[in-house]
């Protein structure tokens, strides 16, 4: 008898435990299984503007105030990055020989040196227009070519709002697949000679890639921003900011191997700064 | 003096069994013993019976409560086996269902008859010292536990949450097209392993069946004075001898498609899981028939014993003799017979040619009717005895009761019209429940107390027994009876969430009340292990013939040392003389008594 | 023995309690099934409540047996002549006696001249992919550029013998419609023509009834039996929608969405 | 006996604790989060749980463009603890049908939030019984709002239907996911791949409803064509709902990224990032919300769906033909994705290319295009007949015009004309039908 009143007693306990609240309605997963709520969510009083994200942070801290002054540097490779073997040979193209890489070797950019490892495609640039910074009218877009299956120039800075015009000077059709982290993806085709224009609402707080989808090789690097505070090298590793409000700024500096690098940098007012050589070591760019 | 005396003695009988004690592991590990060998198999199945019950019961309990956490699993498997946010995934469940039916049928039902009685009981009934092949006898045993290995690997292997998930019939092409299943790769060709590892084990058993029973009786142990019990074994060890390699065959192709590109059962241009088109001219319907060839006979390998054991059982327990001893063989061996030539009733829908379907239903129709025989015998056996109700009574009786069920409800899906509505719903699940569990299960839990005396040389608690057959009864027909009514409303098999079609929503409630009585089942067998076990230590001491039986086996004593026999017996008559009016003083009449001229 | 009393009641109630066929057999078929089915009931549970009587009735007897010993008895040649035989005779009729509804159903030989093959349904994990000819054509054994294609949703002229095409895309399946009494596998690589007859408008459930993997509960379909003159404007709808070229009328698939339309069911 | 019946407590124990214990389901962070420094990390998921909840504590963020199923009334009367509201419903039905979804949806109490949820609601008496006192803030006649039950019952259906294999959290990685050749969908960048809307635009509900309805042909995405259309839009919306979650994660991970990814933040105090980390996201939750409202809303809006401009070109041999010569141009080159002969096979497929989001330079160790997701995607052989965005005529148009989101294939819509467009879907169609010509070497 003890034995069978536990065992309804085992019964019970599993019904109980595995049964409850449940015998009218099919209930699916663990989520019925517990009681569920739904709560509203408070919206905060608070609207878009970062005002208050604009005071506190590195951004800026208006010390002694000043002139705007231009801060500039040097991009070197800190030791020696093993050659890197083009893409392709002359004339030796996967896709559409006859155009890509008819006359010269398709090279590979993911790191271009200058003669005494000057760094080009690297990114400088602020996240945001610091505060009391001048209003300056948005210089236009430098255009992106297409040119024997190769995207010139294959790092370069674009403003929002402006229109950004790509080209294709190739005889074979190219598509540009971009993957921005803000703004909306977009995959169009370009057919031979045609131009394509492309508008970005939104700043981007990295350098994003782009490629085509037919020649899988062809890829560049677009940062947009609201701003005109961002520089871009060219083999002579070189950059310069014009007119940075004096006090203590964020300089974000980005390369497409070595990612990204932050660095404080104070301008005093009146004259320029200049960071001299910024090393980045050989062990960032990711050679085997 | 007597010291020295006593030690003669003592070599005397060591000499006797011809025979000097082997060590502890030659002893009881890897005992060549035939008795040794069947407690192994009998400790083993029982461990897989409450193996694949645990894995019924987790189908069970999805079918109750569909998509719930599933008691248990997370604590028992660290979160394995697939499960999200608690609630486990639908190809777990055919996991779940796949491995019941291999562990259960594989290695419980199977080995627990013709190993674990059949080893124990065939040279003790018929009065020899031993099997034919000891060495052969033991392996038999140890060929179980690779089998075991492989679907436990099965299990596990393939990132620890795949297993064969294709149904313990593994259809091609599910089974053979490595993307089309869950159990992508290693676990269904383990699977298929353990199978051929089952196949050799009982093989080897088979064969030595055949050759002890042949050869090795007692004097005056005429085939027709062994007892029902050794005849089934008998047929049993046939059936298996003939059956078996069929299988094996068609395991090793199945293997083989699936690992060295052979093409037996997949036809062409199928695209699965978005893989490239199939090659190949292969027939999934030849799988069928392969497997069917063995596992309709291996349907009786699974009952056939249980019918013995229990001819042997009832007769003793109503003190009568069987009633149509003679009827009862020749029906065993009609089933034997038939059991070849009716697999095609697997596969009316399949889309076998139709004359086929004719012809397969007459004999499924016709091997009814040996099991309609000795139905009747049975009842006549009951007719007119003196019944003492204990455990092994109410078994038995439960055994017959639960068979004629099985068997009743194996005319609808004999009966080809209505097969097709039935085929593959729950009323199949029903019917050959209460044929192998109903049936043969009964039979085994009325076997373990009947025998367990001759085992361990104790009784078994019989109130224990009764309170555990009357949960398992209870809860069998709990659990196995509804499903008829869910056969009946269209509730196909092997479903992980049949609720979400609407015309089965309504029978949730009863799958609760099913899954419920499940549990109490499963429950109820914890009792038997624990009888079993305690009894060992704390049973009453039994005597040399606890139940007044007649059988070679009571003239041994209990447990039976090396060699069974201390008297070598000699046999006078067939097993079943009870009530013989030429014992007067009693009820019984061993098959080794003289009778005493007066 | 108080189980079978117990079985015998579950049986008497469950037709009341829904644990009986879903619904009447809906085609001419499904009725002979039916009603074998019911006769070899009766048969069956004759001999159910018959053996358990007698097994209760021995038993019964058997317990209060005053007799200082059991009948010594070996059995009766004459009793198992009998019980033998019976059963034999049953069981042939039983057999015999169906043989017509299996060839009606399976053999090709006997099947009904006057059918009109509707659809191609191709099972494959998990759904039911369905094609139609186009409104007014034949169908033809390989697809053709005007077929009609759609999932899960078959739709015939009701009252007339339709037959349909059966084929797997991957592994094995079974269409399964238990309205109708219809079970047939769809083996890979053979193309199996299955038969029927609606006898009501209405939708009929359509599952999967062999083992096609860890989605074989997901295939849940409908048959959807109509008058012809909605038939017909059902598959004029589909080749409006399926031609739909972002022009046409906005109801035919304009709009974007799949319309399925409730069953209007007659049952 | 006792000893036994020990064991069996111990069993019952055990059965009852393994039922208490059952895991209630979560949401899990993405990858970009888990690579921030753990400060950011505990931001974003605080973020995430007050914009969204979890999955049994929904949070109902009524400014996001979801139906999260709103029932309005007043109330009747008042009594006894009870309040007796008339809901405006479609039919009691429908409210009746949906009580277990009801159960737990928010109220709102004269348009105020008033942090009550249902606990029950008869559909015929009307009468509406919330958790804690709701005689005290239920007055006779007071508006009330029932909030949500709209996304429990999208929730427990996707728990039910969809989640192994799209997982909780809707990334596409559910238990069952992992047999499957073709990925489920990662809904959290809010890019699904077959759409009616232009290429910069979030799919529309129609669309989602279409997929749900149609499945995925030739990928294990069933159809749940017999889904009622209350359900499958339920599920929609809830499919909806986890992308802007995801696409608010992926938001707040990229204002972070910068400055809290490990090496970024080593060698800073943990108090500091934390209180730097809370003045950077201030506000920025409600102004992602603003966007993903647009982004979301512009999605339903005609304007932007992909509507050709001239109507079918009839499907005869010679725009077949024409079809055929813009196939292999050099002008449009769909063969190099799909082959000569339409099999899927361009040479383009033989490239190994970057790893989406991989290391600089690191290339794929399988040849084949990508889609966002980072998985390899198959151009489709178009000799099966098999469309998987659908098979009538603007279907195959949009995939060209407006080209498949998140994948190599591109939008045509720029540089071809409609009749172009026209001219290769008739030859898209037209070739399952024709015998094939073997594909030459390119």
């Amino acid at each position: 008898m003890r034995i069978e009143t536990t065992l309804i007693g085992v019964l019970g306990l599993s019904l109980v435990g595995c049964g409850s609240e449940t015998l009218n309605s099919i209930d699916p997963g663990g989520g019925a299984s517990t009681a569920t709520v739904v709560s509203l969510r408070k919206e905060s009083s608070t609207t878009g503007n970062d005002t208050n994200a604009e005071k506190t942070g590195a951004e800026v801290a208006i010390q002694g105030g000043g002139d705007p002054a231009s801060v500039l540097g040097r991009i070197v490779l800190d030791g020696t990055a093993p050659q890197l073997p083009a893409l392709f040979s002359k004339g030796g193209a996967k896709a559409d020989p006859t155009v890509c890489a008819k006359d010269a070797a398709i090279p590979d950019e993911s790191l271009v040196l200058g003669g005494g490892g000057e760094i080009a495609n690297v990114f400088i640039y602020l996240d945001k227009a610091p505060a009391g910074a001048p209003t300056v009218e948005p210089k236009d877009n430098s255009l992106l070519d297409q040119v024997a299956c190769v995207f010139k120039p294959h790092a370069l800075f674009v403003q929002t709002g402006k229109p950004f015009v790509l080209k294709n000077s190739d005889p074979v059709p190219h598509n540009v697949q971009t993957t921005p982290q803000k703004n909306a993806a977009e995959n169009n085709n370009m057919n031979p000679g045609s131009t394509m224009e492309l508008k970005f609402k939104k700043p981007e707080k990295q350098p994003f890639e782009s490629k085509c989808a037919i020649h899988a090789w062809m890829k560049f690097y677009t940062l947009v921003l609201d701003h005109p505070y961002a520089a871009v090298t060219d083999t002579t590793g070189k950059f310069e900011i014009p007119n940075l409000p004096a006090g203590e700024h964020q300089l974000r500096i980005w390369h497409e191997r070595a990612g990204m690098i932050s660095q404080k940098v104070k301008i005093a007012g009146g004259k320029p700064t200049d960071l001299g050589d910024i090393k980045i070591p050989v062990a960032k760019m990711g050679f085997k | 003096m007597s010291n020295s005396h006593a030690v003669a003695v003592q070599e005397h009988q060591d000499h006797h069994a011809g025979h000097h004690e082997p060590g502890f592991i030659g002893k009881y590990v890897f005992s060549k013993d035939h008795k040794i060998i069947g407690i192994q198999f009998l400790m083993t199945t029982l461990l897989m019976l409450l193996v694949g019950g645990a894995l019924a019961l987790g189908v069970r309990f999805q079918l109750a409560w569909p998509w719930r956490a599933m008691p248990l699993i997370h604590t028992l498997t660290g979160g394995l086996f697939g499960s999200e946010g608690g609630q486990i995934s639908p190809e777990f469940y055919t996991m779940l269902f796949t491995m019941h039916a291999s562990v259960m049928i594989f290695l419980v039902i199977i080995p627990i008859l013709a190993g674990a009685f059949g080893n124990f009981l065939i040279p003790l009934m018929i009065g020899a010292d031993d099997m034919a092949f000891p060495t052969l006898n033991m392996l038999s045993y140890w060929f179980m536990w690779p089998a075991i290995f492989c679907f436990g690997l099965s299990f596990t292997i393939g990132g620890l949450n795949a297993a064969p998930a294709n149904g313990w019939t593994s259809y091609p092409v599910l089974s053979a097209v490595v993307d089309a299943s869950p159990s992508a790769g290693a676990p269904q060709t383990w699977w298929l392993i353990g199978l051929t590892f089952v196949g050799v084990s009982s093989m080897m058993g088979s064969v030595n069946y055949m050759t002890t029973i042949i050869n090795m009786r007692a004097p005056g142990m005429t085939l027709f004075r062994m007892p029902l019990t050794i005849w089934s074994m008998f047929i049993t060890a046939i059936l298996q001898a003939f059956a078996l390699p069929v299988l094996t065959a068609a395991g090793f192709m199945l293997v083989a498609e699936r690992t060295l590109g052979f093409k037996f059962f997949v036809p062409g241009n199928l695209v699965i899981n978005d893989g490239a088109p199939t090659i190949g001219g292969g027939q999934p319907l030849l799988w069928q028939h392969l497997f069917w060839f063995y596992s309709h006979p291996a349907v009786y390998i699974m009952l056939l014993p249980a019918m013995g054991m229990v001819s042997d059982m009832l007769a003793c327990k109503v003190r009568k003799p069987i009633f149509g001893y003679k009827p009862m063989v020749y029906s065993m061996a009609a089933i034997a017979g038939l059991g070849f030539i009716v697999w095609g009733h697997h596969m009316f829908t399949s889309g076998m040619n139709p004359a086929l379907g004719m012809t397969f239903m007459i004999s499924t129709m016709m091997i009814a009717l040996p099991s309609a025989v000795k139905v009747f015998n049975w009842i006549g056996t009951i007719w007119g005895g003196k019944i003492s109700f204990d455990t092994v009574t109410l078994n038995c009786v439960a055994f017959i009761s639960m068979f004629i069920v099985g068997g009743l409800s194996g005319i609808w899906m004999a009966s080809v019209p209505t097969d097709i509505y039935f085929h593959d719903t729950y009323y199949i699940v029903a019917h050959f429940h209460y044929v192998l569990f109903g049936a043969t299960l009964f039979g085994c839990f009325g076997a373990i107390p009947f025998w367990y005396p001759k085992m361990f040389g104790r009784k078994m608690n019989d109130t224990l027994g009764k309170l555990h057959f009357l949960l398992t009864f209870i809860g069998f027909n709990g659990t196995f009876f509804p499903m008829h009514m869910l056969g009946i409303a269209g509730f196909p098999r092997r479903y992980a969430d049949p609720y979400i079609h609407p015309y089965m929503e309504h029978l949730l409630p009863m799958n609760r009340f099913m899954t419920l009585c499940a549990i109490l089942m499963g429950l109820a067998q914890l009792i038997l292990i624990y009888n079993f076990v305690s009894s060992w230590f704390i049973g009453e001491r039994a005597s040399r013939n606890p139940w007044n039986a007649n059988g070679l086996e009571w003239t041994a004593p209990s447990p039976p040392g090396h060699g069974n026999f201390d008297i070598a017996p000699i046999c006078y008559r067939g097993p079943y003389e009870y009530s013989s009016p030429l014992n007067p003083s009693d009820d019984f009449l061993m098959q080794t008594d003289q009778i005493v001229a007066r | 023995m108080f189980w079978p009393i117990v079985a015998i009641v579950v049986l008497a109630i469950s037709p009341a309690m829904g644990w009986w066929f879903p619904t009447e057999a809906f085609s001419p078929l499904g009725k002979q099934i039916d009603n074998l089915f019911y006769m070899i009931l009766i048969i069956v549970g004759i001999t159910f409540i018959g053996t358990h009587i007698g097994l209760g009735y021995v038993l019964w007897k058997g317990v209060d047996n005053k007799a200082p010993k059991a009948w010594f008895s070996h059995g009766s040649h004459n009793l198992e002549m009998l019980w033998s035989i019976a059963p034999a005779g049953i069981l042939m009729f039983i057999s015999l006696y169906q043989l017509d509804v299996w060839t009606k159903y399976r053999v090709q030989s006997k099947f009904p001249k006057d059918m009109i093959t509707v659809a191609e349904v191709t099972a494959r994990q998990f759904e039911w992919r369905i094609r139609y000819p186009a409104p007014g054509k034949k169908l033809q054994p390989t697809p053709q550029p005007d077929d009609l294609y759609t999932v899960n949703d078959l739709h015939v002229p009701v009252n007339q013998r339709i037959l349909i095409r059966l084929r797997s895309g991957d592994v094995q399946h079974s269409f399964f419609v238990p309205g109708l009494r219809i079970k047939q596998d769809a083996v890979p690589g053979t193309i199996i023509p299955v038969w029927f007859e609606t006898l009501a408008e209405g939708d009929y459930d359509l599952t999967c009834a062999e083992l096609c993997g860890w989605g074989h509960y997901k295939m849940r379909g409908r048959v959807l039996a109509q008058r012809e003159s909605e038939y017909h404007a059902y598959l004029k709808q589909l080749a409006a929608d399926q031609a739909y070229d972002g022009h046409g009328d906005a109801r035919t698939g304009g709009a974007d969405v799949v319309k399925v339309e409730k069953a209007t069911d007659k049952k | 006996m006792r000893s036994y019946s020990h064991a069996l407590l111990v069993v019952a124990v055990l059965m009852a604790g393994g039922c208490q214990s059952q895991r209630a389901p979560e949401f899990v962070l993405n990858s970009q989060t888990k690579a921030l420094v753990p400060a950011a990390q505990d931001a974003v998921r605080n973020e995430l749980q007050s914009a969204f909840g979890t999955p049994t504590k929904l949070t109902v963020w009524e400014s996001l463009p979801v139906d999260f199923g709103k029932f309005e009334g007043k109330v009747t009367s008042v009594s006894d603890g009870r309040a007796f509201v008339k809901l405006a419903v479609a039919s009691p039905n429908a409210a009746a049908r949906r009580l277990p979804e009801m159960k737990g949806a928010a109220v709102k109490i004269k348009g105020a939030d008033s942090g009550l949820v249902v606990a029950s609601y008869n559909a015929e008496t009307g009468a509406l019984g919330t958790t804690g006192s709701d005689a005290a803030v239920l007055t006779a006649d007071a508006d009330v709002s029932v909030i949500g039950d709209g996304l429990q019952f999208g929730r427990d259906l996707y728990l039910r239907h969809c989640m192994h294999c799209h997982g909780v959290s809707g990334d596409g990685d559910g238990p069952t996911a992992k047999y499957f050749a073709v990925r489920p969908r990662d809904y959290r960048k809010g890019t699904f791949k077959f759409t009616s809307t232009k290429p910069t635009i979030r799919p529309s509900r129609d669309d989602i409803k279409r997929i749900i309805k149609l499945g995925v042909p030739g990928t294990y995405m069933p159809s749940f064509m017999l889904l009622p259309d209350d359900e499958v839009i339920a599920i929609g919306e809830y499919v909806r709902w986890l992308a802007m979650r995801g696409e608010l994660e992926n938001k707040l991970d990229v204002e972070l990224g910068n400055d809290y990814s490990p090496d970024a933040a080593k060698d800073r105090q943990l108090k500091e990032v934390k209180q730097e980390i809370e003045s950077k996201l201030s506000g920025k939750v409600t102004e992602f919300g603003t966007e993903l409202t647009e982004d979301w809303n512009n999605a339903e809006d005609e304007g932007n769906v992909v509507t050709p401009v001239t109507a079918r070109v009839p499907s005869d041999a010679d725009s077949i033909e024409r079809g055929r010569k813009l196939f292999i141009s050099d002008k449009v080159k769909c063969f190099s994705c799909h082959g000569e002969t339409g099999r899927g096979n361009g040479v383009s497929t033989e490239d190994f290319n970057d790893i989406p989001g991989g290391k600089p330079g690191e290339k794929s160790k399988v040849a084949g295009l990508f889609d966002i997701w980072g998985n390899v995607v198959k151009p489709r052989d178009l000799t099966t007949g098999i469309y998987r965005g659908g098979r009538r005529p603007v279907d195959i148009y949009r995939r060209i015009a407006a080209g498949i989101k998140g994948t190599p294939m591109q939008a045509f819509g720029g540089s071809l004309k409609d009749e172009e467009i026209w001219d290769i879907t008739n030859y898209v169609f037209s070739l399952p039908y024709q015998n094939k010509p073997a594909a030459k070497h390119h």
